[in-house]
């Protein structure tokens, strides 16, 4: 096998200029980007708004800030927002886009947001970076004394307003969560084409940083998937240029395996970065996320639990940031007074927790350590064998033959063999394994586990487990026992 | 059932939340009907067409990310238009944004055609229960 | 030394029966109860209205149910509001009843009570048992499937009812937390003349459970001289007949400290029952406790958060109830709606977490265990000094000499020569150790703990600190870090 | 101060909440005060024949446990009749039972005949601010 490597021929600067020119020129506020002043900008932000440098001076103190999602259309009301989160305590602010955007029909999000605007009710499911242009985004970073990420779109316009994220990397969730038809061999293409843009602004001193999702699992699964799409989206930023990033790590509710899947996803991906000679682009830490599992709407009691959960596994765990949900996650787009009530909660758990400094063990994090290691490895084995060494080509083979596979996805090129069901505790294994190159003594473990459950219920687990499962954490039942009175 | 229904399933406009579709249309098939499946991302339109070639019997849509009703302005009068008028139309999920009233969003809803609107986290059951009353009581069972 | 005892004259089952007539004598509804019918009722009774037995069927299944506190004056109310907490998983049901009843005001509470009902605004602070005598409580029992426990006051009438709980133990807490003027000696005989109703029911099979709150810590201090009065009381109850018994441990904040005194309580309680001969006197599980502290009333987030920290670690080391108060504990006698809410948010933390068996180890547990346990020791050994072997004449002396102290104490009979302060991690610290008998060592750790804050804060602590931590876990913030703009 | 003024502290009532009284107890000492601390479950009457023995300057009482208004139902009248007409009453804790609003609350109280009233969680500081401020007011420091 030749040496591992990543396919990618990073385009040139001239050609990236005028892509970027191009896309610019698809809207109107496209014309307030002039990048050099961009980069003067971004060079001109204190250390509070720089993401990477937040969250390394989180890491270094020992704290931890919520990671939320936030999107509002209309700009008034999104300072706001922006500003009550500030107070709860939260220093790293995505901007969600809303999904018009997302998908670049300005023409539909101005007549929206014309009519959000004049009414002030929101017909919108975020905060529509583009048509805002620069000038207002920058309105809105100004006013708050934090560290803004676009979410899933914005890109030079984000950057020149002074949010200080972007992503370079092959992101797994566009392909396997938001898009119906396209291909690996697509994701490819644009990957390359856009993402040089993170390369650029490195290569003038601007480090923007980048959260990985990896392949999002919809639905109560093993992360080993997950985590190996981590790594080749740590890769393929790395080969962007992209300097600092950091893992969501999504968090399916047994304590164990949330808490072994923290420590494996960044060392892992430090491993794998150095194995391909990317020492220098750093991990900034790990973000336990309640994505993308979700409370019910009517149950505010059980979606506090839920958030100080996950707050609390983060906090055990010693990170440095926490990907929470409101307690409205379910019912719809949070108001500013749930996202203060959500996060204050979660504020609590982190001063009160966290700064405890606790140096917890629990049996079974190394076992399931182990395991979901073993899983990763032997899948990205398999894929630089496909690959002969080259994670991007071995990664669209990959996909082709399900040797990276979820469930649920809206994909329609995405194999969809594989299927996850709890155990007797709560915990994620494989029901079915579908091309998952899984060693077969860990499948061994799987079924074993899956037996016990089996047991418990005095019935075989199938595709309405996995169905019932779905909901099993939102409702705050994930197997155990039976109710009190049987 | 004597007679196989045909049911359309999918999320409407640019609702890429599919999950709920695909547990709704496997229900579907598993309790007898004959289920075209479009998945996530169908345009009103497709709907239409769709419904006419496979003479359905109903359109189960929905959508999560709160624009339903930016998707569905005028969908009423293009299905009246394409001779749909006696098509069942349901609709669940969370249908406008933010926390709402499901009363209130089932007038919403009702005035933009759809004979059945369902609040977050239906269970698939309660939907084809429904579905099964209604077509037996247009005599299609 | 003569050989360790519990002065004990048990009197005679005349003189008690004289007594509790006399005491039923003293309002109309006494006459409700036939003391032979009560005992027949009881027996009647399902395991699941039998607190110990719901206790033991919690434990052995590894369930866990909040022990709250509930009382609003109007019958109707009382049994709408333990319904709502009946649905939210509760099956432990205490009944606090008012302050008049627990001074024995019996007419002003029947005015009280009477204005309730007629206008549907409760004017008490609880569920006046006494006036409401046998016939309302059983409607009250008999309306809901769950174990009932008076609270403060009831008695006979409380048990003819079908409450399966009585407080056999020399209780520090209303001498402690309730009384002004009381002596321990006065408590001594009180506890001697009213106790033996647990033992007379026991001699006719009716096994009544009780739990121990020991001196509560009216702020955040070490729990050593709780434990040592936990210890204290399971002797005076077990020698009056009691046999289940349980200990409450009030959580402080440091999970550590909270998770080891978890540990601690119950197996020294079990050394001492047995070593005084109680070996019949069972303990049927152990229930951390939010109280002493308190959320502050206009923060719904840290509320939660507050409750859900106190049910994880409950859940963590596998407890099979906790004390829980409710969002609104700060701002008044909670609504039913909000003890469902509340109390859904700690079930949700029952079944996901508890439900998991995780095997936890926190390195500080250990220290903290030996700490606290080699405190608790040497009380004791000290009070048995004092009372030749005799454990209630040595806590007679113990209490005027400060060997049991406890600061804040509204009795004027408490020493009050010790204070508790936190350290650098939230810990509870002794800042004054009064007369207590800490072994030398152990002072030192106190003291080089206290200094680690003192070095984080930049000043010297005392009395102001404590003070200011007697609002610190409420408001979310045990010393740790300084603010992050800082 | 020049003078140094007298004042009561304790829980009214049956109330048992001692802490807060002590907490204000000390506090007042410390800012120069002189504190009469009656502790806990101080009767109506109490107060009032301890504030003619000592000629107090106020009252400042604590009640936690929500029966303050029966405890304090003709206080006011008995105060009066005890010629104690121009001595400060401020009352502060959880006055009521159950979530409740404090202008409520205040005016309540103020009916009672106490001249402030603090809702629960008063910082000490505050009322001892106030309680300077009102002294002067009157001449007494
Ligand atoms: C998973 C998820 C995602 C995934 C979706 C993956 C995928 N491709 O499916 C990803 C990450 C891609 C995503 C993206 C977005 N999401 Co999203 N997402 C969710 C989440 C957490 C769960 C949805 C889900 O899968 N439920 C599980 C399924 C089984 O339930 P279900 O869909 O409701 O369907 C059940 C019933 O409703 C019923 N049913 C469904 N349809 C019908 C129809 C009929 C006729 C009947 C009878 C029954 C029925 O049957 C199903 C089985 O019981 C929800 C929050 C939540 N708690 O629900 C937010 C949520 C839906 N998302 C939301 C938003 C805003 C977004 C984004 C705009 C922004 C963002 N967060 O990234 C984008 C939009 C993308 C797009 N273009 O649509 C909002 C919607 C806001 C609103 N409506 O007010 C929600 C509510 C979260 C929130 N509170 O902000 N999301
Ligand atoms: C500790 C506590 C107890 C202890 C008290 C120990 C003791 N002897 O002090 C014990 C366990 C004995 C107890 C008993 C009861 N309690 Co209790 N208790 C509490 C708790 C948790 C904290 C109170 C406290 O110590 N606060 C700390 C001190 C420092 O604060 P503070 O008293 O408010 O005082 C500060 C300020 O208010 C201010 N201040 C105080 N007075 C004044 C006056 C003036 C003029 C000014 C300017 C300022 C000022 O200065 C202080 C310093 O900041 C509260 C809940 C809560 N979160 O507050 C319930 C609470 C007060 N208790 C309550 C109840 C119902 C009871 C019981 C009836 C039933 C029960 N739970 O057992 C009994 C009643 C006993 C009795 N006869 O009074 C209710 C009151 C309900 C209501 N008012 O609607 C509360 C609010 C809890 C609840 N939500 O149910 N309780």
């Amino acid at each position: 096998m030749k040496k591992p490597r990543v396919l990618n021929k990073r385009i040139d600067d001239d050609l990236l200029m005028k892509k970027r020119r191009a896309e610019l020129d698809k809207w109107p506020t496209g014309k307030e980007v002039d990048f050099d002043e961009a980069v003067a900008y971004q060079k001109s932000l204190p250390d509070s708004k720089v993401w990477w440098k937040v969250m390394v001076k989180l890491q270094e103190e020992g704290r931890m800030s919520v990671f939320p999602r936030a999107g509002t259309p209309v700009l008034e009301q999104m300072i706001e927002l922006c500003q009550g989160l500030r107070e709860s305590g939260v220093v790293l602010i995505p901007v969600t886009t809303d999904s018009y955007t997302r998908l670049g029909q300005f023409e539909k999000v101005e007549a929206a947001l014309k009519e959000s605007t004049r009414t002030g009710k929101p017909l919108l499911n975020g905060f529509p970076i583009i048509n805002h242009g620069v000038k207002n985004t920058r309105k809105l970073i100004e006013s708050v004394d934090a560290a803004f990420s676009p979410r899933g779109a914005g890109g030079d316009i984000a950057i020149a307003a002074g949010m200080t994220t972007f992503e370079g990397c092959m992101p797994f969730i566009t392909w396997g969560s938001y898009a119906k038809r396209t291909t690996m061999r697509e994701l490819v293409a644009k990957w390359q084409e856009l993402s040089g843009t993170v390369g650029w602004y490195a290569d003038r001193g601007v480090i923007l940083c980048t959260d990985l999702h990896g392949w999002l699992p919809g639905a109560p699964f093993p992360l080993s998937v997950n985590i190996a799409t981590l790594v080749i989206e740590a890769l393929t930023a790395a080969a962007q240029g992209q300097k600092a990033l950091y893992p969501l790590v999504h968090c399916m509710g047994n304590m164990a395996q949330d808490m072994a899947w923290i420590r494996l996803a960044p060392r892992i991906i430090r491993e794998y970065l150095d194995m391909f000679g990317y020492k220098d682009c750093r991990i900034v830490g790990a973000c336990p996320a309640q994505t993308p599992l979700f409370p019910v709407a009517m149950d505010m009691g059980g979606a506090f639990a839920y958030l100080s959960y996950v707050a609390m596994v983060g906090a055990l765990a010693k990170t440095n940031a926490v990907d929470l949900r409101t307690i409205d996650e379910g019912a719809g787009v949070p108001t500013k007074e749930t996202h203060k009530v959500s996060y204050r909660a979660a504020k609590w758990i982190f001063d009160v927790v966290r700064e405890q400094k606790i140096e917890i063990q629990i049996k079974d994090i190394e076992i399931e350590e182990k395991i979901t290691e073993a899983e990763v490895r032997s899948i990205l084995d398999r894929i630089l064998d496909l690959g002969d060494g080259d994670i991007v080509d071995g990664t669209i083979k990959a996909v082709e033959a399900g040797v990276l596979d979820s469930p649920w996805s809206p994909n329609i090129n995405v194999k969809d063999k594989v299927l996850g069901v709890r155990d007797a505790r709560g915990a994620c294994r494989y029901l079915e394994f579908g091309n998952l190159p899984i060693p077969g003594h860990i499948k061994e473990f799987h079924r074993e586990k899956i037996a016990e459950r089996e047991k418990l219920e005095g019935k075989k687990a199938d595709y309405h487990t996995a169905v019932r499962d779905l909901w099993g954490l939102s409702r705050g039942k994930i197997v155990g026992l039976p109710p009190y009175d049987k | 059932m004597k007679r196989v229904p045909t049911v359309i399933t999918g999320t409407v406009g640019m609702d890429a939340h599919v999950i709920g579709t695909k547990v709704l249309s496997r229900a579907l098939r598993d309790s007898g009907f004959k289920v075209v499946e479009l998945g996530m991302q169908v345009s009103p339109e497709e709907f239409i067409s769709v419904a006419q070639e496979t003479r359905a019997d109903a359109i189960l849509m929905t959508s999560l990310y709160g624009m339903a009703e930016l998707d569905l302005k005028d969908f009423n009068e293009k299905r009246l238009e394409a001779g749909l008028g006696d098509i069942l139309l349901y609709i669940g999920g969370n249908l406008v944004i933010g926390r709402s009233d499901p009363g209130e969003v089932e007038k919403k809803f009702k005035a933009l055609g759809f004979d059945r609107v369902y609040p977050p986290e239906t269970d698939t059951e309660a939907g084809i229960a429904d579905l099964k009353k209604d077509l037996k009581a247009r005599g299609k069972i």
